[in-house]
């Protein structure tokens, strides 16, 4: 164990799987000689060299293409979107090659392939470099969303999802690059695909969020236990495929839901969790599921603004209070 | 079966052509030409469904440029991809399987006449995006390099794909890495309804490589000696040096975009198919086949026959083999480790 | 009124809307020459001429571009998608540049562009032909989105969108190009954005559902009203902005919610409607929403195997009697 | 005001130029500088969030660009366009309060750097998809034509643009249909940290437009005079004849990338960061001015001290205007009609 930064404990996790097999390489803007955007490929290309870490000019679509093409022949690309506001050039790549190809050909061309950098909103990046973008690819059949709220799990997870014989798509955040963790320095630990976790025990009402928004939640629960009210927190870390069993099991605990996301909310995550909460869970329920989103628009440059946009630890208050029925102190 | 005279498998130096590769060409061309005469017939029988693609009139493309190709090369293609798939050497019976959505065929029914893809060959599909595929080929080359084979891919493609942007990223990604790719524009002068004047504001494809620093050239892509000369060529500089070569190849086909568009007739001239039917590029190469001495009459028509057989045996193999089960459905969407 | 199918309303939208107004032109593939993959612009190059029915290369990006170019300045372009599939392709266009024009401008520049045609399941076009594409927009701030089931809603709700200052994401679908309707020859005949509409009164659940799966709803609802059970059905029409005035309406009438979607169904339209309805009207409902959804797989060719993925009345059906308690007949 | 001496109100004959143009383009690119490099202090303070892009030492470009326009003309640009921006003729004051913002800057705050528009001088943006303007270039060029006015659309994007799909795209598009649009590529040899070399198979960027049968050429883009000529010739073509021209502006940027990349000195070495120095356009400019007798010294240092004025001005402007309400922000989500 040792105490890193989520930067750090995604540098470690490429460095160690590149070390294990060496089909894995990476690629993409500024991976190289600049050492990545944000710094998350620092010293690689001294280590691996050119070949594997390799530079790519600004082309989104023919660098993932070249991901895709090079996973369906054998190797291990792990894609890097500079952010993932530009994954949408790619989009088509992702959702016609990269999913489907398994499918399409029998089973024949699998496409074990990680797409991955940091999404959502950052600081006053503005309109076109601060979108939630998991809500482009949770619903792709033949994809994995994994979004990895802490430093074990960035390095646990990214280790997995290179390992995935499937395509990955692996979102963190420029907001948690320098959140600092403890972590695991055994090359073997591995965080699975697939599993929720429970950040923080409670009976009262469960708050289901990830990245960010995991820890307002947690900022959110530390207020309210003031009131008395005890929060479960589960954050889902991989969306797809989601662990129901685990947020089940604690909403058939607490018997109250609030999902939260940090996206514009239509048809987003907290639908999704709502509706499968709903589902499984009607009769332990003893409120509608709650979801607090961010406002449906698009981000706006302006502090003040950029603030009121996505979901805080007010909010989050706000509905936890509500659920269960306490008013504000 | 295809792959027993499969004019990939001869491999045959370029420049001299004799009885053993000219019966492969001529075999090969025949074998595409008649699996898709019969799968028009089961299509218009409602035994094929979807969109139906079909390549008649630009065999000579594939197979020429198949033929300069070691089966451990790839090759890959849009949806109009029944010949190159045949060249590489799928087994027509499978091939047939697919388009008519059985178990048996390539993808167990699951990808169909627009996504064959064969593993065993090296033919890696079959994509409906125009243009997508390019990017997979600039991947698969690249992937050649990284592991040091000096295998090639070969990418067919359409002229409609040209004005498509991933057409520019591939080719200047293949040509700042050097990598291994051979690019093949089966210009046959319509995108669907478009002719290659109302697409492109410079129609000389090929010139395209000059922007990217790319040999390239165009070739008569009814003449399938001349398509292999000139891939024959492109291959090697990518085998030895990693050097991407585009390659326009000027062919015609002479029916319409797919089934759904049988005449081909609101955009184009009868007159014009009729000419261009008259550079037949089987009809063509057997011509000139038996002019040289390399094939007699009669090896041609026992090819005929035997390609006849063979495609007979396909469409029963198709008809017989089942539908996919259903738990088909729910397999294959990703890959169990 | 006159009795024409889906595709005839269309073109009639199209061509009222285009003498209306100069500044409406369609651009996109095969749209004038060719008059349409799937003829929804037959006749219109010949009656407009070249400079407002305009062929285009096959560069999504680059044509649909064009059209929020020439919207920012003054025009009001029909953008079509031969298939929407492949406006994956130009996704992020209609996401970064026309949704958010207006907004980034601080309101200087709206972007009153209309993107059209056929998407969703048809006829064995395979995995990368027969996407339900709504779910990439919905959930995008400044899009609208609408999914006309009839033709008079086809061609009343085009010409609104036409006359929308706004994106307009308008898919059709081919499957019901042939449909036929009665539909308002009046020029003036609009139905407004935003409106949900009942297609069949009932009492004892709802089930919202468009497109094809709104025609299956209805076989579904024939069917179960042999066993007594009477079915309510909404189409939203518009699914962006949402009309969950109508659907709770109907849904506290019924107290039970069937939500039918061909698409895969992770946070989807479905699940959207279920967290909305549940919110609303939790207290209203007998039971918890049902979700009946195609399968979470690429869509397959083969012909068995493509009609098991996407719902059909009997799953309709089944789904509509479990929620009202009625064992199947 | 910078509209009262913005170098494009003058209109002034391209061949000729007199006491007045010159005063314009000095006193232009004095104004971005300056301008500029308060943004950079603010920022520093952290009274400007986000990513700003200075355009500090590629002056002459949008300056000479602008001087062949008119008011009715359009211009769009990537996230480095503060310079183009105020070129067209836009409010330092609301220019810099966008920067702040605030709800007086040009789009309310709501924009930012990346995200500048200005509809009364028809600046269409500030885009921060690296190729994605292109297109919206290409569509107001072809909104141009469409209504039959004669305005042309000038386009700046980097070098990093060139290998994007949407360049390919619009390009091809621009010409094929002839539209009225000038793009002008700003190579400051860098995208971020990556060099032209390590970007483009072919590097002579210019030539790209030889491959869309579209005239192009390359000019000192230090030169305001050389790319005011160049410039002049391609919206000559566009205005009368609706001809697109693709320029390929020679030029280097003096700062990092953002002010998140202040050195920029990974990717470059500090010597050649100097050499271009010494290139400095506004130098350049001000000493052949002051050499052809065009400025004296007086007028230049009038310039420079009128525009430290406005400047300040801008600042205290933005730092005046209040924040947005917090209505904003469910507004102009849509345009209600
Ligand atoms: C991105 C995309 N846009 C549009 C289509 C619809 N489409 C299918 S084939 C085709 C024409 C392609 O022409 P070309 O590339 O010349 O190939 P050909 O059919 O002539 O072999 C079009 C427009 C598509 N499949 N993909
Ligand atoms: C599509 C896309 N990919 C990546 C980025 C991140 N990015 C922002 S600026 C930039 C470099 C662009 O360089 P260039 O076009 O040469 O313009 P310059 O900054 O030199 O003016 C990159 C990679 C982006 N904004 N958009
Ligand atoms: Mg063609
Ligand atoms: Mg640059």
């Amino acid at each position: 164990m040792a105490v890193m930064t989520y930067r750090e404990a995604l540098n470690l996790a490429l460095r160690e799987e590149m070390k294990r097999d060496d089909r894995v390489f990476v690629i993409g803007e500024e991976v190289g000689l600049y050492e990545g955007a944000y710094k998350v490929t620092q010293g690689l290309l001294k280590e691996f060299g050119p070949q594997r870490i390799v530079d790519t000019p600004i082309a989104e679509s023919g660098f993932t293409g070249v991901g895709i093409g090079a996973a369906m022949t054998g190797l291990r690309p792990v894609v890097e979107m500079m952010t993932f506001n530009f994954a949408l050039l790619a989009l088509d790549q992702i959702v016609n090659s990269a999913a489907k190809m398994n499918y399409m050909s029998g089973g024949q061309f699998n496409v074990p392939i990680v797409i991955r950098g940091p999404g959502g909103p950052a600081h006053q990046l503005a309109a076109q470099h601060s979108q939630s973008m998991e809500v482009y690819f949770y619903h792709v059949p033949g994809l994995k969303v994994v979004r990895p709220s802490t430093p074990a799990d960035a390095k646990g997870l990214l280790k997995s999802a290179i390992r995935d014989d499937n395509p990955v798509i692996f979102i963190e955040s420029e907001t948690l690059y320098a959140v600092k963790g403890e972590v695991s320095e055994d090359p073997d630990f591995l965080v699975p695909l697939g599993q929720a976790v429970v950040r923080r025990e409670g009976t009262d009402v469960t708050v289901i969020a990830y990245m960010g928004m995991m820890y307002r939640a947690l900022e959110a629960a530390d207020e309210v236990a003031k009131d008395g009210i005890s929060v479960e927190v589960v954050d889902p870390r991989t969306l797809q495929p989601l662990d129901a069993a685990t947020i089940l099991a604690s909403v058939r605990k607490t018997h109250r839901a609030v999902v939260i996301e940090a996206g514009a909310g239509f048809a987003g995550m907290g639908s999704e969790l709502s509706a499968v909460i709903t589902e499984q869970a009607f009769d332990d329920l003893d409120a509608p599921v709650e979801r607090v989103t961010g406002v449906p628009a698009p981000m706006p440059y302006a502090r003040n603004l950029e603030r009121a946009k996505t979901p805080n630890k007010e909010r989050i208050v706000d509905a936890i209070r509500r659920i269960c029925n306490v008013n504000g102190s | 079966m295809a792959q027993k005279t499969s004019a990939q498998q001869k491999g045959a130096a370029p420049a001299g052509i004799d009885a053993g590769l000219a019966r492969a060409l001529y075999n090969d061309m025949v074998l595409i030409r008649r699996f898709e005469e019969k799968a028009a017939e089961a299509y218009a029988l409602g035994k094929i469904g979807g969109f139906l693609h079909l390549y008649i009139g630009e065999e000579a493309v594939g197979v020429g440029a198949t033929s300069t190709l070691r089966p451990d090369d790839y090759a890959i293609s849009a949806y109009r991809e029944h010949g190159h798939c045949l060249a590489k050497g799928s087994d027509p019976r499978r091939a047939m399987a697919e388009l008519f959505g059985r178990i048996d065929g390539l993808c167990k029914g699951k990808g169909g006449s627009m996504h064959l893809f064969d593993k065993s060959v090296n033919f890696l599909g079959g994509h409906a995006i125009v243009g997508a595929h390019l990017p997979l080929a600039t991947g698969v080359a690249f992937g050649i390099k990284y592991r040091g084979t000096d295998q090639v891919i070969v990418c067919y493609f359409g002229d409609g794909a040209v004005p498509e942007g991933e057409f520019h990223e591939s080719l200047n990604l293949a040509s700042l890495w050097k990598l291994p790719v051979v690019y093949i524009c089966e210009n046959n002068r319509y995108a669907m309804g478009t002719s290659l004047e109302r697409a492109l504001a410079q129609t000389e494809i090929w010139k395209f490589g000059q922007a990217y620093n790319m040999p390239c050239e165009a070739v008569d892509g009814m003449d399938v000696l001349a398509v292999r000369d000139v891939v024959a060529r492109a291959v090697g500089r990518a085998r030895t040096d990693k050097t991407p070569t585009l390659i326009e190849a000027r062919t015609y086909r002479f029916r319409g975009h797919s089934m759904r568009d049988p005449a081909g007739a609101v955009y184009r001239t009868k007159d014009e198919v009729e000419r261009e039917k008259l550079r037949d590029p089987i009809v063509l190469f057997r011509d000139r086949a038996l002019k040289a001495g390399w094939l007699t009459e009669e090896d041609a028509r026992k090819i005929e026959k035997d390609v006849h057989d063979l495609v007979d045996e396909a469409v029963a193999f198709a008809e017989a083999s089942p539908e996919p089960p259903a738990s088909e459905l729910l397999t294959d969407i990703f890959k169990e480790s």
